[in-house]
């Protein structure tokens, strides 16, 4: 009986991306004015999930959305994910009250790869948007690992920055960016990545998250420096677990929530990355990368 | 015949459904990957047979609110995705580029008449497909699976995709049913109306609830089973459809995850299979994988040529 | 309703199946364990609120060849028993027995034409059964199977064995089957007839082959899937029946394994449910651990009573 | 998922109680003129079978029937049954040639439990009819962990002494008994027994297989003595994982299949033991007691 499937970078349990676990909202936190933290007690997602990794969250009545773990906590089992509020399902998540229940399956896909060595370099984090959620997550483990660690965090204005306070806490050095100039330098996360990279070039790796057009721009500007960048991708997901094929960005058949949501920069070589996207019907379109806010 | 410079041609495994030539006779089910042409691309390169689309219609649908699919007891998988699809249109780039890397690509229609059918097939002909797989099956959108339960109705949308599409052979896709008596009668007026094959099953009508919230598992409320458990109800479909005496293929779905599997489809009377959720518990090599078990099972009963398995199962005789 | 000293009464758990009270929705099915007295006996210790025995018809019937099981992937099991039985003449001591201690017991019957049912079923009757389910359904009993399937046939059926039984409930049990639109029709025919309940499912109708000899697996050839493969479909099933607007309750049958299978199939519309297969899987103790599971939901959603959750699945209102 | 279960005696795989594994023959014994031995590669059985222990055989086409395990070897994954030809199932079998294919599900049912200690007596094996198959793997595996064994094997006549040799070679004692008197004691395998028992009354334990008939006199005499008595019974089988109840012997619903088919005979008080059997259709009926060979 087949009960584990292994990919290429190891096993998935098909049990538990596959079944939901629905329990109570333990805390409901604000972070911003558009983005709420959820937590929820999971053991078995919060033991074995990973930085980068996702769960398919299940509003009961409503919808089912992808949302990328933001912290565990092995002790009570917790598992939390941070959620902008942008449309139907989102809206209803945040109308939600502590105690109510909602369903979570995960971990899904494979998340980023932390140098083994802490003697390589420092790690960047370039966190623009939405994208901390994952980046905090990793800056969490990073830093229990005994890396050092800088972050490049972005936002439309001040008090859209994300996670900021958590960053500073952990990270040696945090360079802030908003696009009206309201806190940091005025401009995106990329120019605060640009910053920290001009001063210090011995980077061991860098870990993006973010809108699309965003980490294109990074990878753009990577290729000068060079350092190893691993980018964590969002497609609109149906199936969540690689079988319906909706995420799908090449013709190797990479499939972003399970071959991903996190890919090396040079395995998305030849495929939609920074140029095409799927709506809810699977139509290709052009990703919109003028628009900071891409998919999220 | 589409050769596949990735995967070495074995002539034993080597099918013919009608008119179309396969490499094998393991195909990738609708639904399944085939939304991007990378999807049917990897599939194939793999080492299937050939690649069914994604169910396309004339317009765009977006589908049924998530949850979409969930997993049961014993690897069993149930969804309700709603069959989204950007409408023929939109879709047609995905085909032709798998078409254009030399895939063999089958293209999955549905419509609401009959007329419909006929002018989405015409599109999927246009655009290079082997073959047109008719969708009056799905058992989350219920005018489909109804429409597929009548063989009088399933009769007029051949005819009509039949007169448009050029000679391109027109397979049907069987609802997920235990009553073999009216999928026989389906078959039988769809065979009438000049399709080239019969593919059964699709998944089985179901429902999952989940206790803690009294809420239904999937986000359309009822969906379609599929996986390890339904095989053993499409094998006794694709049995009881060949000792009807159907003069065309039929090609057998559900719950395939090894080469055993496929010839234990063959022996029940099929001449190829298609693969879905094997996709996701076996991984997306599971053509490779089942491509081995199969010729390995050929040289073991030093078996010349696999269609002469087709409907060999031995009969025991008992009279119920 | 039949107390049973080795387990205690929980009043939360008890229910009415029509004039027929039960300490817990919990059934042992037809066919399991239910050939002696002693297995009808065991499991009412267990904690079963009632037992079925086994399907008995008015003449012997040594049932189908070996093997009449098999296990496949994923807890699925298949089988062609053939309902062994000796005839109801030989088998009223086994159903004596159970009923002399107290065993609340419910008397399978099957016919080769109506009045033999209505035989069959007034002989029950006679050894002391609380109600009489009429097997209309077995998928590897050709002439039953079919006969479930036709609503005039069923009725007139019902009516037969309605005049014999006097006042003592009928039920009646559905095949299965994925055609839900004719179980309806059935259901309703055999309400109007003036049966007390619907069971639903039977296994459904299934082959598997084993492709080293190339023979079917069970000596019947076919036989019925049961086991938590089908519980999608059969909770399908009650939801239709139960929609659909029946004035009498519904038994749910089909992949029980645990207190919130039972729960499940209590939100799809069930009054009660039956367990076979899951004897098998989780031992014969199923029923006290069922019902310790069923206890212990009630407890956690602070409900007061067990009957409160038929039916009461949350429509989540998108439409197919 | 619960794929093992526990019974009262043990985990039970549910896989391969209920999944024929189907190989050929690869070699066929006579061992008598009724009785042949069939050899057969299935490592999963050799490894997880013990003495009293049985197997559904498919003979494909045919039937499926119940059979002890009368040797293994974990060398090969060696299995081996020895069957009388006595009606359409088991003469389909006789007919059978090496190379021929056969199924196996099983090692089904809870069989002999052999002292723990060799220190408190030799062991009584007391075979009649047929019943030698399970008791002379018994007596392998007695001998190989230390145990002395005494046999008793009796027959209708000298030429259906079942694995006499096998017993003789193993044993410290072999009594043997005929009904016709044409070796050994004029009488039954239990008269055989009174003379053991006579002579050497501190036996830890007897163990025993044969007409049905034979095992009630067995426990009839053995109370005098009084010695652990374990019998292995026969019953008519449909399914031989406990499911179907066709072999339910008691009120507690024992089933032969799976709670036995070797049972303590304290176990059998109240059952139908030495009384009542069950045919084809489920029928009970008395057993046959006069007859030696009851349901062989
Ligand atoms: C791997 C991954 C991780 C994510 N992590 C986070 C996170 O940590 N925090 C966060 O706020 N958001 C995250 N998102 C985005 C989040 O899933 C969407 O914002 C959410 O699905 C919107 O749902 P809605 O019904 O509220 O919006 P809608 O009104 O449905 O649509 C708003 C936009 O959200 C996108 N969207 C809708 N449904 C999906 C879907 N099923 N899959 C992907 N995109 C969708 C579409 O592009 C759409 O334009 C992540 C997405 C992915 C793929
Ligand atoms: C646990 C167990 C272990 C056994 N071990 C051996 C053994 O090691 N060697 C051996 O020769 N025999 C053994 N038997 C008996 C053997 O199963 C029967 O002889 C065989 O089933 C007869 O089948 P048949 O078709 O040849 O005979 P049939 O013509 O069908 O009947 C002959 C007699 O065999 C008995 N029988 C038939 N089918 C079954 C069945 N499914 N279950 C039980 N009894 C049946 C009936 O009492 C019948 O009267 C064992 C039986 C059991 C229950
Ligand atoms: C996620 C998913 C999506 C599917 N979508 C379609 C579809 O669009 N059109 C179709 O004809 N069948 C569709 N099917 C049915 C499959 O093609 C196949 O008939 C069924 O799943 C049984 O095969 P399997 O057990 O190998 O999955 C879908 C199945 C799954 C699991
Ligand atoms: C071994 C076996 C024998 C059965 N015999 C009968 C029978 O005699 N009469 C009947 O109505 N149903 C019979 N059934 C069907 C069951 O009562 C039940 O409807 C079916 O197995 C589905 O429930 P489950 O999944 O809990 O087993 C039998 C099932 C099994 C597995
Ligand atoms: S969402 Fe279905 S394959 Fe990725
Ligand atoms: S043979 Fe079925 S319970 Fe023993």
């Amino acid at each position: 009986m087949i009960q584990e499937r292994k990919t290429k970078k190891g096993p998935i349990s098909l049990k538990h991306g596959l079944r939901h676990i629905v329990g109570p909202i333990l805390q409901i936190r604000e972070e911003t004015p558009r983005t709420k933290t959820f937590t929820l007690s999971v053991p078995d997602i919060a033991r074995t999930a990973s930085p980068g990794q996702f769960l398919m969250v299940w509003i009961p009545g409503i919808d089912e959305i992808p949302m990328s773990i933001s912290a565990t906590k092995n002790s009570g089992g917790i598992v939390e994910f941070t959620a902008a509020n942008v449309g139907e399902a989102t809206s209803a998540l945040h109308a939600m009250k502590e105690g109510d229940q909602l369903g979570l399956r995960g971990p899904l896909g494979h998340g980023f790869t932390l140098p083994r060595s802490v003697d390589k370099g420092p790690l960047l984090f370039v966190a623009g948007g939405c994208g901390s959620p994952p980046l905090a997550y990793a800056t969490d483990i990073a830093v229990r690992k005994g890396h050092e660690v800088h972050v490049a965090l972005g936002a439309s204005s001040r008090p859209e920055l994300l996670f900021r306070h958590r960053f500073e806490e952990k990270a040696q050095k945090v360079i802030i960016a908003t696009d009206d100039g309201s806190d940091g330098i005025q401009g995106t996360s990329v120019d605060a990545a640009t910053f920290l990279l001009d001063i210090d070039t011995k980077y061991a790796a860098c870990f993006a998250c973010g809108p699309e057009g965003m980490l294109f721009h990074l990878a753009e500007l990577i290729v000068k420096y060079p350092i190893p960048l691993q980018v964590s991708l969002e497609r609109y997901m149906k199936c969540g677990v690689g079988l319906c094929g909706h995420c799908i960005i090449n013709d190797q058949g990479a499939r972003v929530c399970l071959e991903g949501p996190v890919f090396n920069i040079e395995s998305l070589k030849d495929s939609d990355f920074g140029r095409l996207k799927r709506d809810s019907t699977g139509k290709h379109l052009p990703l919109d990368t003028t628009d900071g806010s891409s998919t999220r | 015949m589409t050769s596949n410079s990735e995967v070495e041609t074995d002539p034993r495994l080597q099918v013919k459904i009608g008119s179309v030539e396969l490499e094998n006779p393991t195909i990738l089910a609708s639904g399944v990957l085939g939304v991007a042409s990378g999807g049917l691309i990897s599939a194939w390169k793999d080492g299937a047979g050939a690649v069914v689309t994604k169910t396309v219609g004339l317009k765009p649908r977006v589908g049924h609110p998530g949850p979409r699919i969930v997993g049961l007891h014993g690897d069993s998988l149930m969804n309700a995705m709603g069959i989204p699809n950007p409408g023929i249109g939109e879709y047609l780039p995905e085909i032709k580029a798998a078409v254009k890397q030399g895939v063999p690509v089958i293209g999955s229609a549905l419509g609401s008449t009959p007329k419909e059918f006929a002018t989405v097939a015409s599109k999927l002909v246009r655009s290079g497909v082997l073959a047109v797989e008719l969708n009056v099956s799905c058992p989350h959108v219920d005018s489909l699976y109804l429409l597929g339960m009548d063989p009088d109705s399933v009769a007029d949308v051949v005819t009509q995709v039949v007169g448009k599409t050029k000679g391109v052979p027109i397979w049907i896709k069987l609802p997920g049913s235990t009553d073999y008596p009216r999928l026989v009668q389906v078959a039988q007026a769809a065979e009438s109306a000049g399709v080239a094959a019969i593919v059964a099953l699709n998944t089985l009508p179901a429902l999952a609830i989940d206790t803690e919230t009294q809420t239904p598992l999937l986000g359309a409320g009822i969906g379609g089973l599929s996986g390890p458990a339904i095989k053993p109800i499409a094998v006794r479909a694709v049995s009881e459809l060949y000792k009807a005496g159907l003069k065309i293929p039929i090609i057998g779905v559900g719950g395939i995850l090894t080469g055993d599997d496929v010839i234990e489809y063959l022996l029940a009377g099929a001449t190829a299979v298609e693969i879905g959720t094997g996709v996701l518990i076996r991984e997306s090599t599971i053509f490779s994988k089942t491509r081995k078990e199969m010729a390995d099972y050929l040289t073991r009963h030093e078996i010349q040529h696999i269609s002469e398995l087709t409907g060999c199962m031995k009969d025991v005789g008992v009279n119920p």
